[in-house]
């Protein structure tokens, strides 16, 4: 198994509030990272850091040939102006990966000439999720991903994670909800006391 | 060359976001004749003048969404992740912006000159002269949104004109050199050195400091 | 190694325990410096031959414009050294150091301009000098008013120190475009005409007061980084020690 | 080099100048506004300090 991620003596803190010291971990291909944490423990931060947008206050994160990473955040990357199909034109779609299906799953076939803001909350979230499920990318790092989702996308998102597991992807995500995906788990709380 | 089709989409489709500050360049263009007297022979005087404070303004007020949308939204994020360079993100952003909004704003600006003024050839040299002033332009109110990210552009405005005043003042000989019928190529040439290396520099600027917002 | 250096000397715990000492120091002696070249410029030098006794504010207005234009060179050291070293104590200085800039302009501009009632016939003209201060006032409130509208101190400092540099690299330019322009309007409007040659009897209460002035300031900076590392650094434990 | 230019205080006060005009108004408002605004400095700093030093404790 290799390894995709090593996390050595992680250190955050906003303005010299701590939120999580001394955090380390290693994640391999194929396996599953489950953050856990109360409300403010740093999960979105962790997350951020993990995709490289934020810088630890102290530590290092290291990256073993992950060419691409894959980050689905709070904020969802619509174009609420543009219609649907126009913003998945935005994502870049390869070419091989058939797109009705997931459409057709995800029940977006129907929605390709409507504006985004007039999507509903959830239906909003599926589009941004198709981020997901169009990546080609090594490290899958999600955050909140099922907040708003309903029981049927939840689980066609379960399943394709599951698969990507098997694909020798690695994973990682913050969720309030259970996921049915075997994964290991950091609990920030822990980690800060 | 995908990038760019993206912006082009995304500016596009938002017809607020550039067919506005056209709109409102010719607003201004039409409305500062009605507080001189119409009979006032200064009228071509005062023009110049007015049609660079219209430009300023206007490029202003169009880069105020230029990353704030993006921001808000998380595609400054994603974009950030996925490719290496955030500079030349943004120096595209600030080309298409240019092609968008820029470029009709000189022509129309021509027009308004060659209107008032009456002379073709005027309006034919103050055409260049707008091209290259509304891309510094575009690319100096950039950085001050990009500072001012997300506390409005009153803020940005204010940091960055005191930046564009020496460019005003070489506005201004362009101006009597055209009056006087003095040729002007040396001041283009001087606009345009300024413009080539404001292309090079602020856009790094800009991505270091967009890269801090995300922090 | 050069970093390293740095880092040890430049912890606000050690600059602020130096400066603690040396402040009552420069304060008393700066004030008499001032007090007493004031005293010497405006009672025992003579009058000015062209503007009369209205030059004696040349020992007030002088060295507030000299200084308000080095501290911006200042900051921009210092942003520069925050930029490349991330120093965190020189980012304190950046942001102490705007409020100060700012009310030294200030002071340079209004004396500026009460000068220019007896010797130009106008209190305010379309001068390159005069311009160009008030420019560097507004661009000094531009940056108190950029640090203080962000909560995220790291942010505000990094946008500071980024602006200081971008403005310190056109401060010169615009100097030299607005001297440029004011030249079209030689004819039209009152400029400032070249300053006579200073007699010797007049130079040393300039230099004094300049010096003077320039320890005051120095001594403001002290206790505008004082509040300023106060205010940033509360939750230490050698802050508690030390108040 | 050290002579006074006026003889009294109330010269030095009014600073008539040779050509007739008398400059003292301006000089000492200058004079005024430096002082004010150093000292309205000193002293908010001061008060800051103080206040936030008490906040520490």
């Amino acid at each position: 198994m290799k390894k995709i991620l090593a996390a050595e003596n992680l250190s955050y803190s906003i303005n010299e509030a701590k939120l999580f010291q001394g955090l380390s971990f290693e994640l391999h291909e194929g396996n599953a990272l489950h953050v856990l944490g109360s409300n403010g423990s740093g999960k979105t931060s962790l997350l951020r850091i993990i995709s490289g947008l934020t810088k630890p206050t102290r530590g290092i994160i290291k990256k073993y040939n992950t060419k691409n990473i894959c980050f689905v955040g709070h904020k969802n990357a619509l174009k609420q102006y543009l219609t649907v199909e126009d913003n998945i034109s935005l994502l870049e779609v390869d070419k091989h990966i058939d797109l009705n299906i997931f459409l057709e799953k995800l029940e977006l076939n129907n929605l390709l000439d409507v504006m985004v803001a007039n999507l509903s909350y959830g239906q909003q979230k599926k589009l941004a999720l198709l981020r997901v499920f169009l990546n080609d990318s090594d490290l899958l790092v999600l955050d909140e991903p099922c907040v708003g989702l309903d029981k049927n996308s939840k689980n066609i998102l379960c399943s394709f994670l599951r698969d990507q597991k098997e694909d020798k992807k690695a994973l990682i995500f913050s969720s309030h909800l259970s996921l049915d995906i075997d994964s290991e788990f950091i609990n920030l709380d822990k980690v800060t006391s | 060359m995908k990038l760019i089709n993206f912006e082009f989409l995304k500016l596009r489709k938002k017809s607020r976001g550039w067919l506005g500050p056209i709109l409102v360049f010719i607003l201004i263009m039409t409305a500062f004749p009605l507080t001189v007297e119409i009979l006032n022979s200064n009228l071509e005087q005062a023009f110049f003048s007015v049609l660079w404070i219209a430009t300023l303004l206007v490029m202003m007020l169009a880069t105020e969404d230029i990353f704030l949308e993006d921001y808000n939204d998380g595609t400054l994020e994603q974009t950030a992740i996925k490719y290496d360079s955030l500079a030349l993100l943004v120096a595209i952003k600030i080309f298409v912006y240019w092609s968008l909004i820029g470029i009709p704003i000189s022509l129309i600006g021509a027009l308004y000159a060659f209107g008032i003024t009456g002379s073709i050839e005027s309006a034919l040299q103050i055409l260049p002269v707008l091209i290259i002033t509304t891309y510094i332009f575009l690319n100096i109110f950039s950085f001050g949104n990009a500072l001012s990210l997300t506390k409005g552009s009153i803020l940005g405005t204010l940091i960055t004109m005191p930046l564009v005043l020496p460019l005003l003042v070489v506005l201004g000989k362009v101006v009597i050199a055209i009056n006087l019928g003095i040729s002007f190529l040396g001041f283009l040439f001087l606009l345009l050195g300024i413009l080539s290396i404001i292309i090079l520099i602020l856009p790094m600027v800009i991505s270091f400091v967009i890269k801090a917002h995300l922090e | 190694m050069i970093k390293k250096f740095i880092h040890q000397f430049a912890s606000p715990k050690t600059y602020l325990f130096q400066v603690d000492r040396a402040y009552s120091y420069i304060f008393y002696i700066s004030l008499f410096i001032y007090l007493g070249s004031l005293f010497w410029g405006l009672f025992l030098t003579s009058e000015d031959f062209v503007q009369g006794n209205s030059y004696r504010i040349i020992y007030l207005h002088v060295p507030a414009s000299f200084i308000s234009q080095s501290l911006y060179l200042a900051m921009a050291f210092a942003s520069a050294i925050f930029l490349i070293w991330k120093v965190k104590l020189s980012a304190y200085l950046v942001k102490s150091i705007a409020p100060i800039g700012a009310i030294t302009t200030f002071i340079a501009l209004i004396s500026g301009s009460i000068w220019g009632i007896p010797t130009w016939g106008t209190w305010w003209a379309w001068d390159a000098r005069i311009i160009s201060t008030l420019i560097l006032f507004i661009m000094y409130l531009g940056l108190i008013s950029l640090h203080d509208s962000f909560t995220d101190y790291e942010k505000a400092d990094k946008f500071l120190a980024i602006l200081v540099i971008v403005g310190s690299v056109n401060i010169p330019i615009i100097k030299m475009s607005v001297e440029w322009w004011s030249t079209l309007h030689q004819t039209a409007s009152i400029t400032v005409t070249e300053k006579p040659a200073i007699d010797s009897s007049m130079l040393y209460p300039l230099f004094g007061s300049m010096i003077g002035f320039a320890g005051l300031v120095c001594c403001l900076v002290i206790l505008s980084s004082k509040l300023q590392i106060l205010t940033r650094e509360k939750n230490k434990s050698w802050v508690k020690n030390y108040v | 080099m050290f002579n006074f230019a006026f003889d009294s205080i109330g010269e030095a006060f009014i600073m008539q100048s040779a050509n007739g005009q008398s400059h003292g108004i301006y000089v000492w408002s200058v004079i005024f506004i430096v002082f004010l605004s150093l000292a309205v400095t000193f002293f908010v700093y001061k008060r800051k300090i103080s206040s936030i030093g008490k906040k520490i404790k």
